[in-house]
């Protein structure tokens, strides 16, 4: 089966919920190596993420993802703003046009969600950052594209999310702390991988898969 | 329902609230773009002139809305309380002030920072307006390096606002404005410590847990940790420890020229820093540092942590002149 | 040795260091009469001129060396933390700034400050110094009553300093520039509250004890007790707590016009300050009474106490002309 | 026998002693319903007088009580500094030139310093300040002059201090609490206590009395 815009819609819904969900653990991990706004931030997003979407009906999935990207963009600020706004805006621009897509075609879109995100933020994989879930899973997924295993997906995601902790961070506020970033999960890691398990969770439900 | 012990209404208005609360307070002054929080000179915008936009999150007040007016800055955005503002929001305060002589872009250093303000600025060269940039990274306690994001941008960048501004005033062209700012940039230092945590009003509760007897050195202006924990010390031994951070890092020379700027972090009152200064002065002296100008107060705070940080500018006879310019914003007369 | 979470070396010393750190920082503003903590301006005594002298317990920052300068105060005498200074050192300063013209002593309302200021002007008239005294009761939280000590004086004597400086410094008689302060003072009233206590540094404690989720209404600038207390509330509930006495207690007609002071008491932000000026604002706006001039920031402060007073002065054209002369002090300049 | 300038020192010697072992009680009496200094004011005061008057030596009674009084206007402040170093001027006035003095002749001097009170203070006895004490302890004194009983003048003083508690602020900082003051002893009328209670001290040890 293909994903088509219901689909993602769902699956925004659900990031807000979980979002809402894990504020205030995303705020502390933030307030760790941070300045403890990242629950807020993220919050406020796919709050005002959802509200968008809800207004209008979608033919085109890039136009959605566009859309989310542009409401990131304009209503987060800080760090996750632009790098979130921006990996859904990229994302959008490979699904222009596109009523319903495959998995790969996702993983396709994903990965110029990746290189906006590198572009934007100058960093890369090991800086301690979203980054470190966002390249190996889009990586993850183009690999194993229409035959991808759902829940060994959202293992691998949140060990990559885990994996955050052991590396010192070089961009970001984090990266201020030096050595002593090191033990702590990055806050934006976590939330992205929040929503690559949010994903799943709406591959799965909705027969999506091969599974 | 329960309040913080802050002077608020709803800590998702806190924002609004103030933009509001300081338009009305100083309408000779500022004006608020409609739908933004974006504020901007009020008599913006002057033609002839450079335009310069700066902004960051909330918080820090008196920057950065407090510095807008004849002499420094010519827009301010306002993000969220320690968040950097969207880019929309900066392409307004552009938009609004930039005349056809260009506009420059006063950034802290911070990723969000950037990353809003590059796109601000992407968008606003689509639209045929002439942007530079330049990235105030002052902060002594982070250590700069290019793998990594380097050094924050704390209370220095207010010497930037003061002295860029005041060479936009006289007419002089963007290329002229951004030299000048980037050596302030270059000749700026500064350190801070906190001894209380800051608290966000949507966060609700301390920015960070620390013993009764401990300060945090390198503190940043949003609560984030800085180089390490030790005992409460004495004014004193502070100032040694803070200014030797950044002694090691200027190379100043005997007789050399600097501005000093104690800076109150929101919770901490003017006779400490007082207090402070005069060891700050003394040691300057005994190495044979002429202060030129010391300025004492509030200029980048973190909400209401108690704590200082202290900026030395070396100046040279341009830096002097444009510094003794006049100024007339809420924060800064001259 | 544990500190306090505080910049300073010894208890004992926090006003020597401090007045020596307040003039180290402002050499061209200030001079401290040697052996006194008494600070004049740098270019004390001002020939042909009625001389300024206020002064009060230390910890009120910038109130009131901060108001030394052109426009404004000749001398400021600091006592102890929270202590009003003592006879002798207010006579050091009332002659160090006579030039045969006559001296004003702008005293606060309390019995110490009373004393201490009546019995220096003893001392100076027997010396053959014209002396003038006007005592500002400005906090409408304390009753007033000539069987009682009556009403406090708060953030309102910065007023009284500047509008009394102002005219003084025209070239005005002592007789006139008293007259001028007693307008402002009969025109001037204030109230404040307290989320916090603050702590005297040779106390070593805070100087009440207040619930996670109370508030002091009607505190006073030493932490002394309010009229009540009773649970935190929002800004604007706040606003109109302390406005609604304010506005009792001077019967403000519509059309009038006032200056706003919203006065910081040394923990609270500016964001909050603002936040809160939004309301008063809209308050006076919806009683037609029309806000001439906003001041917000930290005038007279409590050392480092969280909270906040509001003070209203009633203009008329003398009163604005004198506020609107210029002045060039540490904390306000025109 | 008579006082001589030896067992005034001694006395100040005991006020100094006192006054800063309870330097905290009457701070904290001071918090409840004052500015929270009278303590500190009264230790840096007495420590002063003892420094001064260490460095002369007292033929004159009157120039004894007058030192001590000018060092309390000039190092105390507030409203104790002035009150006090009027009191002990005024004194010093009255025992001007005396080598050594009856206990009737130190009643006479105190009616002095309560007479200065009241005129610098503006204060009347009902005010809940150290008149209250001062006051009735020199009434007492004069009334009973030479056949003095010590102990009794002690409980006496407590008593009018105790009575502080009652009364509603007049004139001081406590007067701007208004009924909220009753309950709380008047700080000034604890020191002015210590002050009476000390003298009795040294009149009892050094035999200066009948009893
Ligand atoms: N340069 C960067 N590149 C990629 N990700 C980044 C970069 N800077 C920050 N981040 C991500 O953003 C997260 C922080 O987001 P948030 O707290 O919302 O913003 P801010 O740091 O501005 O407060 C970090 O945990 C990290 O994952
Ligand atoms: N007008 C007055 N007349 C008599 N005694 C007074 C008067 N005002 C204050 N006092 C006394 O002074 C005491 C307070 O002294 P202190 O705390 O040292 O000074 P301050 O009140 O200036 O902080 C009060 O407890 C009271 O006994
Ligand atoms: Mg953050
Ligand atoms: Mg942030
Ligand atoms: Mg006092
Ligand atoms: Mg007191």
């Amino acid at each position: 089966m293909l994903i088509q815009s219901d689909h993602i819609i769902k699956w925004m819904e659900l990031v807000n919920a979980q979002i809402d969900k894990q504020k205030e653990y995303l705020t502390q991990l933030d307030q760790a190596i941070g300045d403890g706004d990242h629950g807020i931030n993220m919050t406020r997003g796919f709050k005002e993420v959802i509200q968008k979407i809800h207004q209008t009906t979608y033919d085109d999935i890039g136009k959605l993802f566009q859309d989310v990207g542009m409401v990131l963009v304009s209503k987060v600020g800080g760090a996750s703003g632009p790098l979130y706004g921006t990996a859904f805006i990229k994302a959008g621009q490979v699904l222009k046009g596109k009523p319903e897509i495959t998995i790969n075609e996702l993983g396709q879109a994903f990965q110029e969600s990746v290189n906006g995100i590198k572009l934007r933020g100058k960093s890369q994989i090991g800086d301690k950052t979203m980054l470190d879930v966002w390249e190996p899973v889009t990586k993850y997924i183009q690999q194993n594209g229409n035959t991808l295993n759902i829940r060994e997906l959202i293992s691998y995601a949140r060990e990559q999310m885990e994996h955050t902790k052991e590396l010192e961070a070089k961009k970001g506020r984090a990266s201020f702390l030096g050595k002593r970033s090191i033990g702590h999960l990055d806050p934006g890691a976590v939330s992205s991988c929040i929503l690559f398990e949010t994903l799943c969770s709406i591959l799965l439900e909705e027969n999506l898969t091969k599974e | 329902m329960i309040f913080l012990k802050k002077l608020i209404n709803n800590p998702e208005q806190v924002v609004r609230d103030m933009i509001d609360g300081m338009v009305l307070a100083h309408p000779d002054k500022l004006k608020n773009l409609p739908g933004t929080n974006v504020m901007i000179r009020a008599h913006a915008p002057v033609q002839g002139k450079v335009a310069l936009v700066s902004g960051g999150g909330s918080g820090h007040e008196p920057s950065h809305a407090g510095y807008v007016g004849v002499g420094m800055l010519d827009a301010a955005v306002a993000g969220e309380v320690f968040t950097s503002p969207t880019p929309d929001q900066i392409l307004e305060a552009i938009k609004a002030v930039d005349t056809g002589n260009g506009v420059l872009l006063i950034i802290k250093n911070y990723s969000g920072d950037l990353m809003n303000f590059e796109m601000a600025a992407e968008l606003a060269e689509a639209e045929g307006i002439q942007v530079a940039k330049v990235v105030v990274n002052d902060d002594v306690a982070v250590e700069n390096s290019t793998y990594t994001t380097g050094r924050r941008g704390i209370a220095g960048t207010v010497f930037v606002h003061k002295i860029a501004g005041a060479l936009a005033e006289k007419g002089a062209s963007l290329e002229e404005v951004e030299q000048v700012a980037n050596k302030v940039i270059q000749h700026v230092r500064s350190m801070g410590v906190a001894f209380t945590p800051c608290t966000v009003p949507a966060a609700g509760k301390p920015s960070f847990e620390i013993g009764e007897t401990e300060m945090e050195i390198g503190i940043g202006i949003h609560g984030e940790p800085g180089t390490h924990r030790t005992a409460m010390a004495s004014a004193d031994e502070i100032a040694d420890i803070l200014l030797s951070r950044i002694l090691d890092d200027m190379k100043l020379s005997p007789g050399d020229q600097v501005a000093v700027m104690i800076n109150g972090l929101g919770g901490t009152p003017l006779m400490e820093l007082y207090i402070l200064n005069k060891k700050v002065s003394q040691i300057l002296k005994n190495k044979d540092i002429s202060v030129y100008n010391t300025y004492v107060g509030e200029y980048m705070t973190a909400i209401e942590m108690a704590g200082c940080s202290i900026t030395l500018l070396k100046l040279d006879d341009q830096l002097i002149e444009l510094l003794e310019a006049p100024a007339d914003t809420i924060a800064w007369k001259n």
